[in-house]
């Protein structure tokens, strides 16, 4: 069979068989409904509330702060809409910044449009948000304050605990989208100051189609979609039962395997970034670290990213040019905009994410067919030096 | 997303580089905005006396759809005369692609734009010898 | 080991084991994000769009009408909300009956409480929305008429094809909530004259947290949740790939066998209510015809739903007393109030819904306990002649 | 959503039915909400002298926690004096079965107020007999 090595565990990851195995009798066997009051219903809801158990002590919440949804997105808008329309007396202000995922930008500019107040905060050259610059965007009416965890272009990891304790002095609350973070960097909501935190399982060797949202006790939300009233009435519809025993199992394992799993990943991709940082004209956007270990956000002058990646792929390779929705848009990454890339520079950009299975000899695979691609593509581009 | 046929045509492009002293040059595009085309023709005449597009290369800097749009037109202007070249249009080079989001079929149109430039270009120069 | 009897198949039903095959490959080897170009994401966008293929065809739409969501109360809030929202130039008006789920229900409060004009027809005491409400109500502004295809609780099937071609003549947009009767009963959006229709998998033995809404070509409607632009822009979020090819799978398998399920089924379903009906003091809610195959919403006085609930469970019989959502309400069912019922009767309500793997030994089973039971419980009731 | 003591309460349920001639009698609630309480109670003596529940049995329309209630209150009150029984209050009813939602208090609160009208009927009825 052809090699096929996958790089692009920051879009998504392959379901961890451990978890499917825990899956499993969910799905034809025990198949009740959670709200049912039968047995089968009440074994759902066992399951159910034992999951929730397990995500809220991984993060250090208290189980009835954990909310289960479909995914990143939709925890980030109930996040982001739910909080600032329930807070409209306390005021109308957003802060977030220029390089979050779209679930929360194109969130917040929706939120923009219907009258809320947002401020977008610059990031460093390095790909970080500076905690003056959250400082000074704050006013009294700030409701709430929103920063990814880690950015799931260049994977730089963000100030966050600082940020959480700033707004926590200054009574604003702090959300962060840490769906590139759950399992693989410590969360601590307590520690951090988070006041709500949005992960998806998919990134983390979960499903598909199954996330949480935590919420501290207190804050209050509206939903954005009403029903049977689940979750306590944030996110109505039929718990996904298999969805969610699956989530809690992978993040368990996630957890208990992170110091190894980052260890291993942080040393091949090192030898990546270093290994492609030969290839001439090439570069590494944002700082090395603090950055995700699994992250390789690289860069090649006079070549297009989706040129690099077909070419990768057709040599067995699965790679990035950043986000997995940069394929929809002609616009450049708004990450390497943000961090003042310039637009020429953006096109030519190139994410590897390492994840649990990849080896040393894949890397090493990667390192020998990437220069040859690069000097192909550069010998059909007209830029640079022929 | 693509069609197979884009596809092919990125991972064979024909018509790849540069012609030394063409006789005409068509460059379009700005790395800017991600794609840049170089379209290099070399005019010569068929029986009939037609002028025809005798050799023509490319250089593109761009996605996959700039790169096989740049290849399949060269590929198609190949041996043509210039006034049947002028006339490929969008939709030509559309169909020969197949399938693409509509956000690349500006991607026709740059490819299309660097061959008129070429050979106004070409136009250009020989109306000045003539003078 | 016990027996155990699922009756309530309404609620939620069991993934079928040949679909659990089809989604099987796609949990951790065809893993890709259907957003990516590389030979993995484009294996995942190749299943999407054949799934999507697949369920159009289903119910006479185009591919390009199909749009997936985590489940029926998604859909349902972005065919009401979004529909609404997108079209106020034209008006404010909602038409929906008393009796529609909550996730239909609640959202029109809702959109109600956000100044549109919204109108709950009655039903009749069989169960039926009636033409002739359906026609008053509508009026110049009004926009979206939302009648459920059948009922969840009495499983009364609505006269939806001649309420669509209505609402066509007078150009209003219809949506009816589906969830009860896709791969259950037969659906022809083009016949139908129906423009929005609401579905969730695990109804009809799909996998949960996955569903879709079709949306006629050329309805405008607002996503109500933002991110990545998946679905055209309208359902934002990485695409559940396995999810989403369980659904068109148990679709696809619930169509072709549903002439033989449905006739299995409605002849038990028969002699499950003509067992019942022998129980003194007890009745059918709704018309037993048109009537979902599987639904045998019954009632008996002087007694109280949840506690046969729980005595039939401890028998190994689950049934529900109306919608799983019901045990978190004191409330009687606002169905059963629509239909007329009196308030003491709405208490004494118990469904069965049967399925696929439903034989005549459990119904006699079921008949053989149930009056048992009701005698109990009658026993422990003030009520009634003793 | 119910503790186990409420599911074990129900399911084995005490002192269920009427008495016949009961010294009193507590009705409580209304079929319409869903919830019926009637409590019997027979009232004696204990060696103290003082009035004790001697026999006490009810009968509940309502669901599984409008009947786990009624059966253990009853346990509880049965052979307590009625002083005793009538400070028993709607925490205890609820410490005795775990959790619930709170939405389920209000059957803790009726059955107090089924035992209480018991008592209160009782003693209505002697105070008319000594007069
Ligand atoms: C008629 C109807 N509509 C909507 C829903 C909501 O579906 P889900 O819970 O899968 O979101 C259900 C079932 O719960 C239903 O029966
Ligand atoms: C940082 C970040 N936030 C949010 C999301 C959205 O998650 P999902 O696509 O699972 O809804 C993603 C991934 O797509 C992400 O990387």
């Amino acid at each position: 069979m052809k090699r096929r090595i996958y790089l692009d565990h920051a879009a998504t990851t392959p379901l961890d068989k451990r978890v499917l195995k825990e899956m499993e009798p969910f799905f034809s066997e025990r198949l009740g409904n959670a709200g049912s009051l039968h047995s089968f219903g009440q074994e759902a809801r066992e399951a159910v509330e034992k999951a929730r158990e397990d995500i809220a002590k991984a993060i250090n919440a208290g189980q009835e702060e954990i909310y289960f949804t479909s995914g990143g997105t939709e925890s980030d808008n109930i996040a982001l809409q739910g909080v600032m329309k329930a807070n409209r007396e306390k005021g109308k202000g957003l802060v977030t910044s220029a390089f979050e995922h779209h679930a929360v930008l194109h969130t917040a500019q929706h939120l923009e449009k219907k009258g809320f107040d947002v401020n977008f905060l610059p990031v460093t050259k390095e790909g970080f948000v500076e905690l003056s610059e959250v400082e000074k965007a704050l006013h009294k009416e700030t409701v709430l304050v929103s920063i990814m965890h880690a950015n799931n272009e260049i994977g730089t990891v963000q100030p966050v605990k600082e940020i959480g304790e700033m707004c926590r002095e200054r009574g604003v609350l702090f959300h962060s989208d840490a769906v590139q973070t759950v399992g693989k960097e410590k969360i601590d909501v307590q520690k951090m100051g988070i006041d709500l935190l949005s992960a998806s399982a998919h990134k983390f060797y979960g499903p598909k189609g199954v996330g949480f949202l935590y919420k501290r006790a207190g804050v209050k939300a509206e939903p954005i979609a009403f029903g049977g009233g689940h979750e306590k009435g944030l996110r109505s519809g039929t718990e996904n039962t298999p969805g969610i025993v699956g989530m809690a199992s992978a993040l368990k394992l996630a957890v208990k395997e992170m110091a190894e799993d980052n260890a291993r990943e942080r040393k091949l991709r090192n030898k990546l970034i270093d290994g492609c940082l030969e290839i001439k004209d090439g570069w590494l956007n944002g700082a090395r670290e603090p950055r995700l270990a699994c992250n390789a956000a690289l860069g090649f002058d006079f070549v297009e990213g989706e040129s690099m990646v077909l070419m990768l792929s057709d040599k067995g390779i699965a790679a990035s040019t950043g986000s997995a929705c940069s394929t929809k848009s002609l616009e450049p990454s708004h990450v390497l905009r943000a961090i003042g890339l310039p637009h020429v520079k953006c096109h030519g950009s190139l994410r590897f994410t390492l994840g649990r299975n990849t080896s040393a000899k894949d890397i090493d695979y990667v390192l020998q067919e990437l220069p040859k691609i690069v000097q192909r593509l550069r010998k059909i581009s007209p830029l640079g030096g022929k | 997303m693509y069609s197979e046929k884009i596809f092919k045509e990125f991972r064979h492009p024909k018509n790849i580089g540069e012609i030394k002293n063409p006789d005409g040059v068509g460059k379009v595009g700005n790395p800017v905005c991600g794609d840049v085309m170089h379209i290099y023709i070399k005019v010569g005449k068929n029986k009939k006396g037609e002028e025809i597009i005798k050799n023509v290369r490319f250089r593109t800097f761009g996605c996959i759809v700039a790169i096989a749009n740049s290849s399949l037109l060269t590929k198609m202007v190949k041996g043509k005369s210039l006034k049947d070249a002028e006339k490929i249009t969008k939709k030509d080079l559309i169909k020969g692609l197949g399938k693409m989001p509509p956000i690349k079929y500006h991607c026709s149109i740059l490819a299309l734009d660097a061959l008129r430039k070429a050979i106004q270009d070409y136009k250009n120069k020989k109306g000045k010898a003539v003078k």
